[in-house]
């Protein structure tokens, strides 16, 4: 079921980060961080790195540490009380300059699909980053699937870099053309139909002539009944 | 009407020429035919005269009656062409019309056969349903043509409810 | 040309049967425009029959000395930019307005507001010029510090420099503060104390001469802080003011002679035949009555007189007076922007108008209570006694009580007045102005029910606007508990918070003006209710603390902490930030960060949300094939527009859809070569969004439609975590021959009714565009025309029929506000601007209310005819089967 | 739609109305040196004359309710008692001018000023930015017509109600059952309509005689079977 979900979001995800064609590119390279415990001053710890080697294409390189024993507890308890998992995104660009992002996820949402994400990189339209979101691909939030600890392990993340697309401009070419169309549809229109009355209008014709057949089949007493 | 007018005459005409049936088959050739007797009607006499079998005519009768809701098939065909696929009132009172007269005609179908009911006319029944059932499968094909039967997802799509939010945002652009 | 026209024509065709228009006769019948003139800034009584006023909206208008009304107004420029500087009043009204080097001279007839003449210059000079008008000239005075001022003077009537550029060397202009025209004279103090000596030089006169005196000479030595002040209509007299208290001095090219009075500094003078009249308001405490007292300038005979005008807002000054023999007519202003004719000496009011109504800020509309006899009625269900006899007692009581009612021909509401109607079409519209003084509207009549002033606050600056928000803390529904709202400002001094809870149907406060000992960040209302069915209002600090009121909403917020989010925008920091509840507890409320969204060096300009109240009743679209393709309808999306300069394609506009409790970009476009005014409509599943195309002139909109796909992921819920797919954006461009000012989407009771977009244009109209015109027809409508689909047309037409407010133009439209009335088919339409204007809209059509030119006669008569026909016949088919019978 | 029927109309009206008013005179007032100077700093000025609707239906004091926008207010001009006006301080660049009137509506302008401030006007065409239809400068802006703001209430006609369908479907069958009967009371046309009737009556098989018979033929060979034993048993 989950896994369904999992692959439509990779045809829905992936085909908006290919269909945009993008004057610039470049690498930026993301440090990831998480928090295990859900306070109000979360402490972030190592969770790996994530290497986007083009902007344009968005292939990127996930290298992520797996959990240790600790945090795979630490994750589950944190599934369990039904609260969030935090990930802080430290964008490194090219210039050297860095940005964090900060990203939330319910927990329980992301032991149930054993650890299977999305980051998803926003860039806008010149390419730069304005937001790295973690997401988990599910219908419903949590189900209440209990998942043994083994399963989380390995964080399988599926890094979408998702481009600002141009907006829609107003279509006037087709609206032109069509008009043209139009007009020369007019002038050819305007030749005189020359076919005779029966071949206009046969389709009008044809059926009055079943219908006065019918009633009087049907019917054939009528002048009968008059005597 | 007119046609059971005719044939009550036919049947009056036939009993009487049944009383004199061994007189007519001995004198037929003989004798000169009596004035104000038509051929084309001692043919037709002649004709019901073999069967003289009173039952025979009921059945005759049951099957006309079995078989009427067919012969309506090809008329129905063709007021659901004239009818058109649009909806408004004239073509949905003919859809009306198309459903209930064979809804009808089903309830009604033992007091149909009543006038038979000496005879056993479950085949007749068993055709008379038939044909009805054909009528009600064209209305169903004329609903379906015009959109009216909910086939489609989008005809349930009134019933969809609003979905119940989980969680609630609030905030906007900072005062300083 | 001629298929555009064939094409266009069949378009309107279209939108004859779409769009609604209104008939001739239903003018005034369920709308009203208030007009107004805007915050005077300088007025003239001209005459017995008219004032002039020019305001701070650059408006120029003539009023009625009769009663008020408006006989002409000439809305000028763009009031952020243009400003009017100069009013003169004469044969002609002559008006100098503008500014950042733009300056326009303008006449107008006095008596029809038709221009008469005009001119203008450009200057490279940004500096904020003085402007005196003396004798047919013109002029025009640029201070340079320290070392001289620059006259230029001109013809008025057709800017004909009379020679050239005049330089009078002051090297004592140090500070401008200090410095004042008054009359032809150009005068300063050196310092602002008594110590100091006071300069002034005729400006028009070629001796250059200037005069010095000492203040001390004119008036003693005392301690205190000096200012001077040009008298507002005097010609060359000035104020000299120590301490509050002001002298009056003409100045004359000798010496100035010192009148021995102690005025205020807001005196006018009146000229009544020869002599002068001095006016000023003496008592000016809020409760009591105004006093003026009139002083005649050269015998110095005094009058004190009590007005019969009380402003708890207090009379800012006596704008202009004018005075024939004893009787005086006095224009003032109030601190809350109202404007009022006295009479001298009865001390009558003649009219008052409420200008701070021009400068609308925020609008709430808000349901009336039940009328106390539906009241009555349905509290017969609250109480479960269950004696049959009782309740049987109660029914009939109340059914006699209605009937009386009914039979007495509605007079039992017009006497209760501010009650609920049956269509939930009479509403109280709570309007908070610029001027800190809040009212409330009959929707039926635009009349005022009550007004309310707030003293030292204003409203909070968010991008560029004042805003005040409202919030709705408790419907009138809940009958015998008040109706509740909260407005949030600032005070004007601290620019710490201020709450303000009032019931909305009568204005009385609830509790007192709450300062807030803290500068407010965001707000929010919370969307579950305690058990007195009151929202609380969630308000973040400027340290990012959480504060709740009023308390009791605190339980009820930690009962639901982990399904409330929150997110502030910041205008300066460029960041986005979402915070949750979840770590609140009952001693202290926190707001933790969970996502973040840089914007980089990109301006914002808009984040808009769906209405909160807003529902969507259809779930999908239904394609031609009959499928069902479903919307994505997400409650906390929201629509956020920057626009950024860039070096190749000058300003980038990009719109994002972000989700506001996870931070997750749903889409996002940027449109190249593109500026502003850009403004943005969400609602349902779409945004529409317009601006102005660089590349080609022009306006566009622009718009996003969001669809789920032909399954729906999850039919019973919707949270933001489950993302399970993204939507698929659909999107479309229209090109729009007008400038909008406001755009806003209708609203109705259970959005089952069509949508329209409301948008006010620059020429005054408001006009609908509905939604179906916008609709994105994407990859489905092209190819196969849907039902009811309307073929796309880049240029999408403004037709006349489609403005709401008719011949009724409204300028200078700062925003619209819709709320549904309980029949699903009308919304209800407030548009404030310069001018208010108040109508019902139906996107749909009454389709729930029977025509109003429905012929009851007609149908009432062909009944019975046909009831009588059918009689007759029956009568005379039945003599004549017995005619047959007996034959 | 109306609306552009409205149009041609106004505009023969116009036709006439311009050979009466006094041809365009340029306005003077604005000649100076000032503007002079303005001119080389790029600030120029679009002048052109409005014209009210025609003598009838000419609003009072429409001078003072017309106004100039200037793309979309950033520009403002007023109208003079003859009807010209002047819209000042306007950099070179192109423009959307449009006549603000709350009772006429007036054809929008694209108003162009080069940077050597050479003036052109032309037909706004948003759909097709290339396409130039040039109008004289300095403008001339007349009416198109009355803004239609109002739909016009539907009267009540017996003709419509004649003429609706369901009237006509109602009462045309009633008509034929009334006067046809009349007609069949004549003897001849009785006559000819039988004629019509048999020339288009034929024989039609009856399937249920057929079937009868089918069935009968079966049933009658079995009744004759048992009414032959029978016989034999007596």
């Amino acid at each position: 079921m989950c896994l369904k979900f999992v692959v439509i979001v990779l045809i829905s995800f992936s085909t908006t980060a290919f269909s945009s064609n993008v004057e610039y590119d470049g690498w930026v390279n993301i440090n990831l961080q998480h928090s295990l415990t859900f306070s109000d001053k979360p402490v972030f710890t190592d969770r790996g790195n994530v290497t986007i080697q083009s902007l344009r294409t968005g292939t990127a390189v996930v290298q992520q540490k797996p959990l240790t024993q600790s945090d795979r507890v630490k994750l589950r308890d944190l599934s369990a009380t039904n609260e969030f998992y935090q990930l802080k995104s430290t964008v490194t660009l090219a210039d050297g300059s860095e940005i964090s992002f900060l990203s939330t996820v319910k927990a329980c949402m992301l032991v149930e699909s054993e650890l299977n994400d999305i980051l998803s990189v926003s860039l806008d339209y010149s390419g730069r980053v304005i937001a790295i979101t973690l997401a988990v691909a599910s219908t419903s939030t949590c189900e209440g699937a209990v998942v043994p600890i083994d399963k989380l392990k390995e964080f399988s993340t599926s890094v979408f870099v998702r481009h600002t697309e141009n907006g829609p401009t107003p279509d006037t070419a087709t609206y032109i053309q069509k008009l043209e169309r139009e007009r020369e549809a007019k002038e050819r229109g305007d030749v005189k139909d020359n076919r005779s009355f029966l071949a206009k209008y046969w389709m009008y014709i044809i059926p009055v002539i079943i219908l006065m057949v019918i009633t009087s089949a049907t019917n054939p007493e009528g002048a009968g009944a008059a005597r | 009407m007119a046609t059971n007018k005719l044939q009550s005459k036919r049947f009056k005409w036939s009993l009487d020429s049944s009383k004199c049936s061994k007189l007519s088959s001995i004198n037929e050739s003989a004798l000169p035919a009596p004035p104000a007797y038509s051929t084309s009607g001692v043919l037709s006499s002649g004709e019901v005269a073999k069967k003289t079998d009173a039952s025979h005519l009921i059945m005759k009768k049951s099957w006309e009656v079995a078989l009427a809701p067919i012969k309506q098939v090809p008329m129905n065909l063709f007021i659901m062409y004239m009818a058109g696929n649009s909806i408004s009132i004239f073509p949905i009172m003919m859809v009306g019309m198309l459903f209930m007269r064979p809804i009808q005609a089903l309830f009604q179908l033992n007091g149909t056969f009543k006038t038979v009911e000496n005879s056993s006319v479950i085949g007749q029944k068993i055709v008379y349903i038939f044909g009805n059932l054909v009528n009600i499968g064209l209305a169903l094909y004329k609903c379906q043509s015009m959109g009216l039967l909910p086939t489609h997802s989008s005809d349930w799509l009134a019933f969809v409810e609003p979905r119940v939010r989980q969680e609630y945002i609030g905030g906007g652009i900072m005062f300083s | 040309m001629i298929a555009t026209k064939n094409f266009k024509y069949i378009f309107l065709i279209y939108l004859f049967n779409i769009s609604y228009c209104l008939y001739e006769d239903q003018i005034g019948k369920f709308d009203w425009k208030l007009n107004y003139v805007g915050n005077v800034k300088f007025g003239t009584i001209d005459s017995t029959k008219r004032v002039i006023v020019a305001t701070e909206e650059n408006v120029i208008a003539s009023l009625s000395l009769k009663n008020g009304q408006i006989l002409w107004r000439q809305v000028l420029e763009n009031p952020a930019l243009n400003q009017i500087e100069l009013l003169h009043v004469d044969k002609e009204v002559i008006t100098v307005s503008g500014g950042k080097g733009t300056w326009y001279v303008r006449g107008w007839d006095s008596s029809s507001g038709s221009l008469l003449w005009e001119w203008s210059f450009y200057m490279e000079n940004k500096q904020r010029p003085y402007w005196i008008l003396s004798k047919g000239q013109l002029v025009h005075i640029i201070p340079v510090l320290g070392s001289h001022i620059e006259i230029t003077s001109y013809d008025v009537h057709n800017g004909r420099n009379n020679g050239k550029t005049m330089k009078i060397s002051t090297p004592w202009v140090t500070d401008l503060s200090k410095c004042q025209t008054a009359g032809v004279y150009w005068t300063c103090i050196s310092t602002n104390d008594s110590s100091g000596q006071l300069f002034y030089t005729d400006m028009l006169s070629s001796a250059n001469q200037v005069r010095t005196f000492p203040i001390q000479s004119l008036i003693g030595s005392a301690p205190g802080h000096i200012e001077i002040k040009p008298l507002e209509s005097g010609d060359s007299n000035l104020f000299l003011i120590r301490n509050n208290v002001a002298r009056l001095l003409k100045l004359q090219p000798e010496a100035p002679h010192v009148y021995p009075y102690s005025l205020s500094d807001k005196a006018v003078t009146a000229f009544n035949g020869d002599q002068t009249l001095l006016l000023q308001t003496i008592q000016n405490s809020p409760t009591n009555k105004l006093t003026i007292q009139t002083i005649e300038l050269q015998e110095g005979t005094e009058n004190v007189f009590e007005m019969d005008y009380t402003n708890e807002a207090g009379v800012a000054n006596i704008v202009s007076a004018v005075c024939k023999g004893t009787a005086c007519r006095i224009f003032v202003k109030s601190n809350d922007n109202s404007v009022s004719l006295l009479q001298l000496p009865g001390g009558k009011v003649s009219w008052t108008r409420e200008e701070g109504l021009s400068q609308v800020v925020a609008v709430e509309f808000f349901e009336l209570p039940l009328s106390e006899l539906d009241a009555s009625i349905e509290h017969e269900f609250d109480s479960i006694s269950g004696d049959i006899f009782s309740t049987f007692y109660n029914r009939i009581f109340s059914q006699i009580r209605q009937l009386l009612v009914v039979l007495s021909g509605q007079q039992g509401d017009s006497n209760i007045g501010m009650v609920r109607d049956e269509f939930g079409l009479h509403k109280i519209i709570v309007v908070v102005t610029a001027s800190g003084r809040l009212y409330g509207l009959d929707s039926m009549s635009g009349n005022i029910v009550w007004s309310q002033y707030l003293k030292g606050v204003e409203g909070f600056s968010v991008l560029g606007k004042l805003s005040v928000p409202l919030f709705v803390q408790r419907s009138a529904r809940y009958s015998p508990l008040m109706a509740q709202c909260a407005a949030l400002m600032k005070d004007k001094i601290t620019g710490h918070g201020v709450m303000y809870t009032f019931d909305p149907i009568t204005g009385q406060s609830i509790g007192n003006i709450e300062r807030l000992p803290y500068q407010i960040e965001q707000a929010m209302l919370l969307p579950y209710e305690d058990d007195k069915h009151m929202k609380g209002l969630l308000i973040m600090s400027d340290n990012y603390e959480v504060m709740v009121y009023p308390s009791s909403a605190k339980p009820v917020l930690l009962k639901h902490a982990s399904s409330i989010f929150f997110y502030t925008a910041g205008s300066k920091s460029k960041i986005l930030q979402g915070y949750n509840l979840v770590h609140s507890t009952t001693d202290s409320l926190k707001a933790t960060p969970t996502w973040t969204l840089n914007l980089g060096p990109a301006d914002l300009i808009a984040v808009n949300v769906r209405p909160s109240s807003e529902r969507v009743h259809s779930q999908g679209r239904v394609l031609a094939d009959r499928s069902v393709l479903y919307k994505y309808v997400n409650p906390n999306l929201l629509a956020i527009a920057t626009l950024m300069d860039d070096p190749i394609h000058k300003q980038v506009l990009s719109i994002y859809l972000v989700d506001g409790v996870t931070g997750l970009v749903v889409y996002s476009a940027a449109h190249k070569r593109v500026g502003k005014p850009v403004h943005l409509v969400h609602s349902e599943n779409w945004l529409v969004y317009s601006y102005y195309n660089a590349r080609f002139r022009r306006m566009e909109l622009a718009t996003v439609e969001l669809y789920e796909g032909p399954t729906q992921s999850n039919s019973t819920s919707f949270s933001s975590h489950a993302v399970s797919q993204l939507p698929h954006p659909q999107t479309q461009a229209y090109i729009f021959p007008g400038t909008p000012l406001a755009m806003l989407a209708t609203l109705t009771e259970r959005g089952i009714t069509n949508k329209h977009i409301l948008i006010a244009l620059s020429s005054g109209a408001v006009t609908e565009v509905p939604w179906a015109f916008l609709e994105p027809r994407g990859p489905h409508g092209t190819m196969n025309m849907e039902e009811g689909y309307i073929p796309y047309i880049p240029e999408l037409p403004i037709p006349a029929e489609a403005t709401i407010n008719y011949n009724q133009s409204i300028p200078q439209v700062r925003g619209i506000q819709v709320a549904p009335a309980r029949l699903e088919s009308t919304c209800l339409v407030l548009v404030y601007g310069l001018d208010l204007f108040y109508t019902r809209v139906t996107p749909s059509k009454t389709f729930d209310l029977l025509k109003e030119d429905f012929d009851h006669w007609l149908i009432a008569i062909v009944l019975i005819g046909l009831i009588v026909a059918s009689y007759i016949t029956k009568r005379l088919a039945s003599r004549k089967a017995l005619k047959l019978a007996w034959k | 739609m109306v609306m552009h029927k409205m149009t041609f109309a106004m505009n023969k009206h116009l036709l006439i109305f311009n050979l009466i008013f006094v041809t365009y005179l340029k306005v003077v007032s604005s000649e100076n040196s000032i503007e002079e100077d303005n001119d080389t700093q790029g600030r120029y000025l679009i002048e052109g004359k409005v014209f009210p609707a025609d003598h009838p239906f000419t609003p009072p004091n429409w001078q003072a309710s017309t106004q100039l926008h200037v793309n979309g207010g950033e520009y403002i001009g007023f109208v003079k008692e003859d009807g010209s006006f002047i819209v000042h301080n306007i950099p070179s660049g192109s423009y959307i001018l449009e006549v603000l009137h709350p009772e006429f509506s007036y054809e929008q302008v694209r108003v162009e000023i080069n940077s050597k401030g050479k003036f052109r006007a032309r037909k706004v065409n948003h759909i097709q930015t290339s396409a130039v239809v040039q109008v004289p400068y300095p403008l001339k802006l007349k009416p198109l017509g009355k803004t239609r703001y109002f739909q016009i209430r539907e009267q009540w006609r017996i003709t419509d109600f004649l003429f609706n369908p369901m009237i006509l479907m109602m009462f045309l069958p009633l008509l034929l059952i009334m006067i046809l009967p009349k007609m069949l009371n004549d003897p001849e046309t009785k006559r000819e309509m039988e004629q019509i009737g048999s020339l288009t009556k034929f024989e039609m098989p009856e399937v249920s005689d057929y079937v009868t018979n089918f069935l009968a033929g079966t049933s009658q060979t079995q009744h004759a079977k048992k009414n032959a034993k029978n016989k034999k048993r007596q």
